[in-house]
């Protein structure tokens, strides 16, 4: 079974293949057949193949396709690599694709470019898949790329949309800058190591390196650069809420449940470079800290629903780099897979509820959704919760709590740390439940055009599911202790080292955190339900604060100043080539000479008799003066 | 033999067809086609016959040599390795999508059209082959005179001024060489007394380095004004631009292509040392190069302007490559060759059929044609990625060698390159955005590529997408001829020379 | 019999041709160009008949012979074309005579 | 003077004798086509029986000619191209009411004073052939006597050219004051045994140069160039740009490789800026010229500046390259000018650059050749002028005379331009509508055939110029 591995990428890149082809003949029902089919195969195929790695304890698996190609010492195989963490990644990406492809079908249902929509859809897949199975690196850059030329399509799918266009080059441009120090880094790498094949790298790198060398930092910084680019954080985050442009199904897809967290699995699988930088690793935490929070303050002034989430996915993937900033690998993963669950399963919500009031994205203009469409409320409530880490009964308080936990209690973690994320974990809770609160409570501001059908609520109801239960395949040891994922992961990621006698504070914290939570959440209801004119109060008083994190802090504003302005500005006053000048100048010197020698050519003869005078007499006295 | 016989089809192909047009210009085009495809079918049956890669020691895989003016020691010597090989396939290649292009633009005096046509191929095709630099001289200048003409005949608007300035750089730059080409004759005449312009006999000329310093620069004018390399690349987008669409096909696909053959063939075996003393200004030019295309190629609103820009951009990269001195980044630059020809050789098609169908060039007349002509978005979306090297293309190998080649060479310089791509994206991205999406507010009536046109597209599309995936035959190929040259120079990495090349992964 | 210093010779025939030299360059009037040439030429013969006399040779003599003869087939032609000049000019000033530039 | 002396001086007889031939017939009935029979075959013959002299032979006629390899050759040179320019002329006269006979008379004794001049090793012959050919010449270029600019340009050329050759003459009397000696063998022999060396010999000298100069119309003595090339009939201008200029530089290098002209640094200076002088003046007064006529005196200009460039560097190899580059360099003229005869008609010649728009698509085999002359001119391979300026270089780089080459290197770019401008004119589409009115067929015929053999001939030495090289040795 498992040697189908192969089948999981290619069936998606055939759909797409098969829909770029015929995408001018094929009805929009084949259409669809074959966009979903092919994932739900891949899906499928997982499974089966997930089950046996499970039942025979495969430590990894390995699959060349083909030598792509190799020249004097790089030999880089089309080749996968399949262990635990990318069984995890494939699970997540072919099932909630899977779901997303089903929801897709009614959301794009008319819409003049269906076709097109499912040929990117499984484009992107096929790419998300071979960037997780990729077993070099080139192969996972080679992912890696082309889940950026996707994202860029999807972004701007609706293409007559000027402002659309413009967010997916921006998209493009941003992760391309982070992806340059990527290609530096694997330069870099093969330097060292005389091979890009990621396992050979891991096993070699604690040989070459002593913990804290140069090269291995450089390294570890130049790949969490990529990382960055990539997942959205900082300083390259501002592209995400932009991407938000794009159809719905692809904020959920793309830039909610996947692609962003390539950087969190790049950094995963690279893992044992950053356990021999420990200064890249701390700044891997640093970034992902100092991410969650000002993208949760962010999410909290937006009034567009999708930008709300998207600031949501920038902050949650900045709990996952906190994670890996204190060396809790396997708590970063489980975080990556259950908010791709709810997160997923919020933007399908958000989604459905902008399609019904037509294209509505500013929820202050929503509403009393509540009756309207129970299912999607409730599904989006679940989702909610498990956001805002619901103590017990959602999945996102089990994965978050253990990124607390470890934060205070990890070796590699401190106090500062914790408290980020705990300030974080508040304001989570806040603005998903004011999001909650204005869209779904009090008063129906607009009518609604028409109602979710079957498919959609299929999807979302699956993912609410996941997004409950998801969390109890690992449990803290306060109660329940279930390590399955941990287990699973373990022999590819270390576990975490705790700090000594932190053992005893982990109930305590869990306390702090679930009210935390709790808190936020009360904290919302008395703003947006009971008085609402305290947010306005309040969002008055402190009006730049407000503006500044409306804006997403000005980094846009900063880049336009810095790059873009004098990048714009540079190549267009020098339009015409300032080079180019200099070669007509020769030429009019030249002709300048042409006009100048033309007039000596009078036509009178005593003139020509004048310069042949003038001749001898030069020569004459040349020869006065050299002899021999 | 088989050598001499593909440049003869070619010149007898182009004479026949300049006369047979007085008739019907159908059978002239057929003509040209057929002269071409035999070749390519030559060269082809050449290449699949000799598994070049195995044959380590011969890396001839033909050669001819006749006596043409001994009372000067000129021969006429050609000779096949794996490089030229492939340059000479690709030219077969590029010359009957050429014909193709030209079915329908050209109306207008076809005969002396293809006539030229087929002597520029024939030209170029002598370049690739030739081993005595007498004879490189000559083809070097038959290729000139015939795009001369495409240029300034069959030209745009502007196309005369176009046609001089492209001929006026080519031939100062070409007489530069011709003085180091005697230079070095006479050298060699004097030190061993036999006076020949043999490329073998030349190779391990003993001179001093003074000496050797200027030969080569008078080797690299020639070269670096062709490839071209800023400052001296202010011909090409006036040249391209004002050329129909074949002539900045052949200009932009194998004319460019000409000057990084040289430098491979040419500049770096005949004068080793100083090669390597001149490498870290090479690479530098490169690196230049690279940046002011990208920052270049960002403004222009021209079409065509643009995309030569881009060239100048990705010449940059062969530069880099080249001037590293390693095995790999010599062979990402051979691929760049090829990859190069074909992506922008295809840009060059859309931009003519694009003035085929609205008549204008100009980027900001356009927009939202996604729409009317899914094919041609779709097709032009590959080329497009392909420029700014998405995996998966050609020229992201191409690239990829190229950059990891030189980081042993110069850190500082790779990285900068490497940042050249980020800029590489900001203008794709606009041709596609200006092009392509955006509003369709326009009135022109714009069907989607005509079958001749898919003819075209496709098999270059095809071709840039196996190119990367598949590239390995292309490295076998030219792996002899990489390696020899690459031998010729020590194989560490150019001695320092201030920040230009800081040695790169030095672990303790 | 008594002879003169070459040098004396040459710098008579030398003053010779600078006068003439001097008159081509002064006069406008083709004619007298044309004779103002002709001293220069002479000029030139004195100077070989000195030069002949010095070192006692008739070949001095012959050059100037020769010199003669010349310069009266220059003259006849040069004549003819001055009287088609005159019928088509209707004057020999040589400044009109400038159709012919650039 | 003794019998072998007499014989072989036999083709200057049959030169003589056929010009007398003509003036006798012409007395007896004028006829045109008999004329042009007569000089046709005895140039013919004349060339022929040239052709049974081995180039080793090495005859004195003391104390004036030498006939040798070298002398052998360039007669050859300048018969042949007499007779293609007279070729051209038939038609070109024929069109023309003038009386044409005595024309050939002129340019037969042109060329025995050519011949005399490449075969002189004396002041005294030197002299005579000089003046043979200029007075013929005066005459041939103010033939046309009904068009003011032909007498113009005579007249102008007459008195300039009598006006240098005094200076030539007070040289030559000078250097005979000096050594006493007219004979280049001789003045060699004085300067090689004497160090102490008067300033009357250097102003001797440089009268000489002045002299020569003019005939090679190198700056600052070119002014008459452009005039005469626009007044004389287009063959005359063609036989001016070749044997005359032609002639006095073989005599030019007769008599600096007899007195090691090289070690005299006088003359070494005057040449070098004589040389990058005309170059640049050359070039730069073609750029702007819309008169195609004047152009190529331009072009003729500088092109004798390239030819000092070998001359300069000397040796064999420069010379062998001065005698390719004229060959060379000779049928490029003819071909200019001839086509250019062609294109003409009654009341002007087609000098002006508008007469030759389109013409590729009216007269393509015309134009074509053109043409290819003109990148010959421009050096381009494929050509002969391509040779030609391939050896000059290559005696450049050999004795490395960096500067000249450097010079002559940009020079050729300049030229470049105008070269292609011409050709750029006839590629356009535009249709001029001069046409010259019909003539008998055999006419076209002939003076197609004539360019078309020039244009056979201009390839075939660019490609394949062995024998010719092999040729030019075996003359020195």
């Amino acid at each position: 079974m498992i040697h189908l591995l192969w089948l999981i990428p290619t069936l998606p890149f055939l759909g797409a293949l098969i829909l770029v082809l015929t995408s001018s003949s094929i009805s929009r029902r084949a259409a669809a057949i074959i966009g979903c089919s092919t994932i739900g195969l891949a899906a499928l195929i997982t499974v089966l193949i997930g089950y046996e790695f499970l039942a025979t304890h495969t430590e990894a698996y390995r699959h060349v396709a083909w030598n792509w190609f190799a020249v004097s010492g790089l030999s880089v195989g089309f080749s996968f690599h399949l262990d635990a963490l990318s069984l995890v990644f494939l699970f997540v990406i072919t099932f909630v694709g899977f779901f997303i492809h089903l929801y897709s079908v009614a959301f794009m249902h008319d819409d003049a470019g269906f076709t097109r929509f499912f040929a990117y859809l499984n484009l992107f897949v096929c790419a998300m898949l071979i960037l997780v199975l990729a077993d070099n690196l080139v192969l996972l850059y080679l992912g890696w790329e082309g889940v950026g030329l996707c994202s860029y399509l999807l972004i701007g799918f609706w293409y007559d949309e000027e402002k659309n266009g413009y967010a997916a080059r921006k998209a493009f441009i941003m992760t391309r800058v982070g992806d340059t120090a990527l290609a530096i880094g694997l330069f870099m790498l093969f330097g060292v190591f005389h091979t890009l094949d990621i396992q050979e790298i891991l096993t070699q790198a604690p040989k070459l390196w002593s913990p804290g060398t140069q090269t291995a930092t450089i390294i570890a910084f130049l790949l969490l650069g990529g990382a960055v680019g990539k997942s959205a954080q900082l300083p390259l985050q501002s592209w995400l809420p932009d991407a938000m442009a794009g159809p719905s199904p692809v904020s959920a897809l793309i830039h909610a449940a996947t692609m962003v967290t390539a950087g969190v699995y790049l950094i995963a699988r690279m893992h044992g470079i950053y356990e021999l930088a420990p200064l890249a690793q701390l700044w891997v935490g640093i970034i992902g800290a100092v991410t969650l929070l000002i993208a949760g303050c962010s999410a909290l002034t937006q009034n567009d629903l999708k930008r709300v989430l998207a600031y949501s996915t920038i902050s949650q993937i900045g709990y996952m780099f906190l994670a890996l900033g204190i060396g809790a690998w396997s708590a970063a993963v489980f975080h990556f897979m259950i908010h791709a669950f709810f997160k997923a399963l919020l933007f399908l919500g958000a989604g459905t509820v902008i399609w019904a009031l037509h294209h509505e994205h500013d929820m202050f203009k929503m509403g009393g959704l509540r009756k309207r469409m129970p299912v999607v409320y409730w599904t989006f409530l679940i989702g909610a919760g498990s956001l805002a880490a619901i103590p017990l009964v959602t999945a996102g308080f089990y994965s978050k709590d253990q990124i607390l936990w470890l934060a205070w209690a990890s070796a590699k973690g401190s106090p500062w740390f914790f408290i980020a994320a705990l300030t974080g974990a508040f304001i989570t809770s806040v603005y998903t439940f004011r999001m909650v609160f204005v869209t779904f409570f009090g008063a129906e501001k607009t009518h609604t055009a028409h109602l979710p059908g079957k498919l959609m609520h299929v999807a979302l109801m699956v993912l609410a599911v996941l997004s409950l239960v998801g969390g109890f395949i690992e449990l803290p040891h306060t109660f329940g202790h279930v390590t399955l994922l941990s287990d699973l992961l373990h022999p590819i990621l270390p576990s975490t080292v705790l700090r000594a006698g932190a053992e005893s504070s982990e109930v305590l914290i869990q306390l702090i955190a679930a009210t935390v939570a709790l808190s936020g959440v009360l904290l919302a209801y008395i703003f947006y339900i009971v008085k609402p004119s305290l947010a306005d109060e309040i969002g008055s008083s402190c009006f730049e604060v407000h503006q500044l994190w409306y804006a997403g802090w000005r980094f846009d504003a900063l880049y336009n100043l810095l790059i873009v302005r004098p990048f714009v500005w540079v190549s267009t006053i020098n339009k015409r080539d300032i080079i180019d000048q200099f070669y007509t100048g020769l030429v009019t010197a030249t002709e300048y000479f042409g006009k100048t020698f033309s007039r000596t050519q009078t036509g009178v003869l005593r003139w020509y008799i004048m310069g042949i005078t003038a001749g001898a007499v030069i020569i004459l006295t040349l020869s006065l003066f050299i002899n021999r | 033999m088989i050598l001499l016989w593909m440049i003869f089809i070619l010149m007898a192909g182009g004479i026949l067809a300049g006369i047979v047009a007085a008739w019907s210009t159908v059978a002239c085009r057929v003509i040209a086609l057929v002269s071409i495809t035999l070749d390519m079918v030559l060269i082809t049956g050449v290449w699949m016959g000799q598994d070049v890669s195995t044959a380590p020691g011969t890396t001839w895989i033909a050669d001819l040599n006749l006596p043409w003016i001994p009372s000067f020691g000129i021969s006429f010597h050609l000779a096949l390795d794996g490089l030229s090989l492939l340059m000479l396939a690709l030219t077969f290649f590029l010359g009957i999508f050429a014909v193709l292009l030209s079915w329908k633009e050209i109306q207008y005096r076809t005969g002396f059209f293809h006539f030229n046509l087929l002597w520029v191929l024939a030209g170029i095709a002598g370049v690739f082959v030739t081993m005595d630099l007498f004879l490189l001289y000559f083809f070097w200048e038959v290729m000139l005179i015939p795009m001369y003409f495409l240029i300034g005949i069959w030209g745009h608007a502007n196309r005369q001024y176009a046609a001089y300035k492209f001929f006026i750089f080519t031939q100062a730059s070409g007489l530069l060489m011709l003085l180091a080409i005697l230079g070095l004759y006479f050298v060699h005449g004097n030190q061993t007394s036999v006076y020949t312009f043999d490329y073998f006999s030349l190779l391990e000329t003993p001179m001093s380095p003074d000496v050797a310093r200027w030969l080569m620069l008078g080797f690299l004018a020639a070269f670096l004004v062709k490839l071209p390399v800023v400052p001296f690349h202010t011909w090409l987008p006036d040249a391209h631009s004002e050329a129909p669409t074949a002539g900045s096909f052949i200009l932009a696909g194998l004319m460019l292509k000409t000057g990084a053959y040289g430098l491979i063939r040419f500049a770096l075996p005949l004068f080793p040392e100083s090669a390597v003393e001149f490498g870290p200004w090479g690479m530098l030019l490169g690196t230049v190069g690279i940046i002011y295309g990208a920052v270049q190629a960002f403004s222009q609103t021209d079409l065509k302007r643009l995309v030569a820009y881009t060239s100048v951009s990705h010449m940059g990269f062969v530069m880099l490559g080249v001037f590293a001195f390693t095995e790999m980044a010599l062979q990402g630059v051979v691929m760049q060759m090829i990859t190069h020809a074909i992506s922008t050789g295809a840009l060059f098609v859309l931009a003519g059929a694009l003035y085929e169908r609205i008549h204008t060039r100009d980027i900001l007349q356009m927009g939202g044609f996604w729409k009317r002509t899914p094919f041609m978005a779709t097709v032009s979306l590959i080329f497009v990625m392909a420029s700014l090297g998405l995996p998966g293309l050609g020229n992201f190998i191409a690239e990829f060698l190229t950059l990891m080649g030189s980081w042993s060479a110069s850190p500082v310089l790779t990285a900068i390159a490497t940042a050249g791509l980020v800029a590489a994206t900001a203008y794709s991205l606009r041709i596609m955005q200006k092009i392509f999406l955006g509003k369709d507010a326009h009135t022109h009536v714009l069907p989607d590529l005509s079958l001749r046109e898919k003819l075209v597209l496709v098999p270059m599309a095809i071709a840039i997408i196996v190119l990367g995936l598949f590239p390995q035959r292309i490295i076998d190929t030219a792996q002899t001829t990489v390696e020899k040259s690459d031998n010729n120079h020590t194989t560490t990495p150019v001695p320092a020379r201030g920040m230009l090349s800081v040695k790169g992964g030095n672990h303790e | 019999m008594e002879t003169v210093a070459v040098e004396y010779g040459l710098i008579l025939a030398g003053t010779l041709f600078a006068l003439g030299l001097i008159s081509v360059l002064v006069r406008r009037n083709i004619i007298f160009m044309l004779i103002s040439v002709e001293i220069m030429l002479n000029a030139a013969g004195l100077a070989f008949i000195v030069a002949g006399a010095r070192w006692g040779q008739a070949d001095g003599q012959v050059m100037f012979i020769f010199i003669i003869t010349m310069a009266a087939a220059e003259v006849s032609v040069g004549l003819a074309l001055i009287l088609q000049i005159y019928h088509q000019l209707k004057t020999l000033d040589s400044d009109a005579a400038d159709k012919m530039k650039g | 003077m003794n019998k072998t002396d007499l014989l072989s001086l036999i083709p200057l007889w049959i030169l003589s004798s056929a010009a007398i031939l003509n003036f006798f017939s012409i007395s007896i009935r004028r006829n045109h086509k008999v004329i042009f029979i007569i000089t046709l075959v005895s140039l013919l013959v004349d060339f022929i029986f040239l052709t049974s002299y081995s180039f080793h032979h090495q005859q004195a006629i003391e104390p004036l000619l030498v006939i040798d390899g070298f002398g052998v050759f360039n007669i050859g040179l300048i018969l042949l191209t007499t007779l293609l320019v007279v070729m051209m002329s038939y038609a070109y006269f024929e069109q023309r009411e003038e009386r044409k006979e005595e024309y050939y008379i002129l340019i037969i004794l042109a060329a025995l004073g050519s011949c005399i001049l490449v075969i002189s090793k004396h002041f005294a012959s030197l002299f005579l052939g000089l003046e043979i050919l200029s007075v013929s010449l005066y005459a041939l270029i103010a033939y046309l006597r009904k068009r003011e600019r032909s007498d113009e340009a005579g007249i102008k050329y007459l008195i300039l050219a009598a006006f240098s050759s005094a200076f030539l003459l007070f040289g030559m009397a000078l250097l005979y004051a000096a050594t006493g000696t007219m004979s280049f063998q001789g003045l060699a022999d004085w300067l090689a045994s004497n160090r102490e060396v008067s300033p009357l010999v250097w102003c001797g000298f440089g009268m000489f140069t002045v002299g020569v100069g003019f005939k090679l119309g190198v700056v600052p003595f070119h002014m008459w160039t452009p005039d005469v090339y626009e007044g004389a009939p287009a063959p005359v201008t063609a036989f001016i740009a070749t044997v005359s200029k032609g002639g006095m530089i073989a005599l030019l290098v007769r008599f600096f490789t007899m007195v090691q002209g090289h070690q005299l640094t006088l003359l070494v200076t005057v040449f070098t800026v004589l040389a990058v002088a005309s170059m640049f003046v050359g070039n730069f007064l073609a750029l702007r010229q819309s008169n195609v006529k004047r152009l190529l005196a331009y072009s003729s200009i500088a092109h004798v500046g390239y030819l000092l460039v070998a001359f300069l560097a000397g040796g064999e190899l420069g010379t062998q390259a001065i005698s390719f580059y004229l060959v060379a360099y000779f049928i490029t003229t003819l071909g200019a000018f001839g086509i250019m005869a062609t294109l003409s008609d009654k009341e002007r010649d087609a000098e002006e650059l508008e007469d030759y728009r389109g013409l590729l698509w009216r007269r393509p085999l015309t134009a074509i050749i053109f043409s290819a002359m003109l990148l010959s001119l421009a050096g381009i391979p494929m050509t002969a002028g391509f040779i030609g300026k391939f050896y000059v270089i290559a005696a450049g780089v050999r004795t490395s005379h960096w500067f000249l080459v450097f010079a002559l290197a940009i020079n050729s770019v300049i030229g470049l331009y105008y070269y292609i401008r011409i050709i750029a004119v006839m590629f356009d589409q535009g249709q001029s509508v001069r046409t010259s009115e019909a003539l008998h067929p055999l006419v076209y015929i002939m003076s197609s055939f004539t360019m078309a053999l020039l244009g056979l001939m201009l390839i075939w030495l660019g490609v394949h110029p062995e024998e010719m090289l092999t040729l030019i040795r075996n003359t020195l």
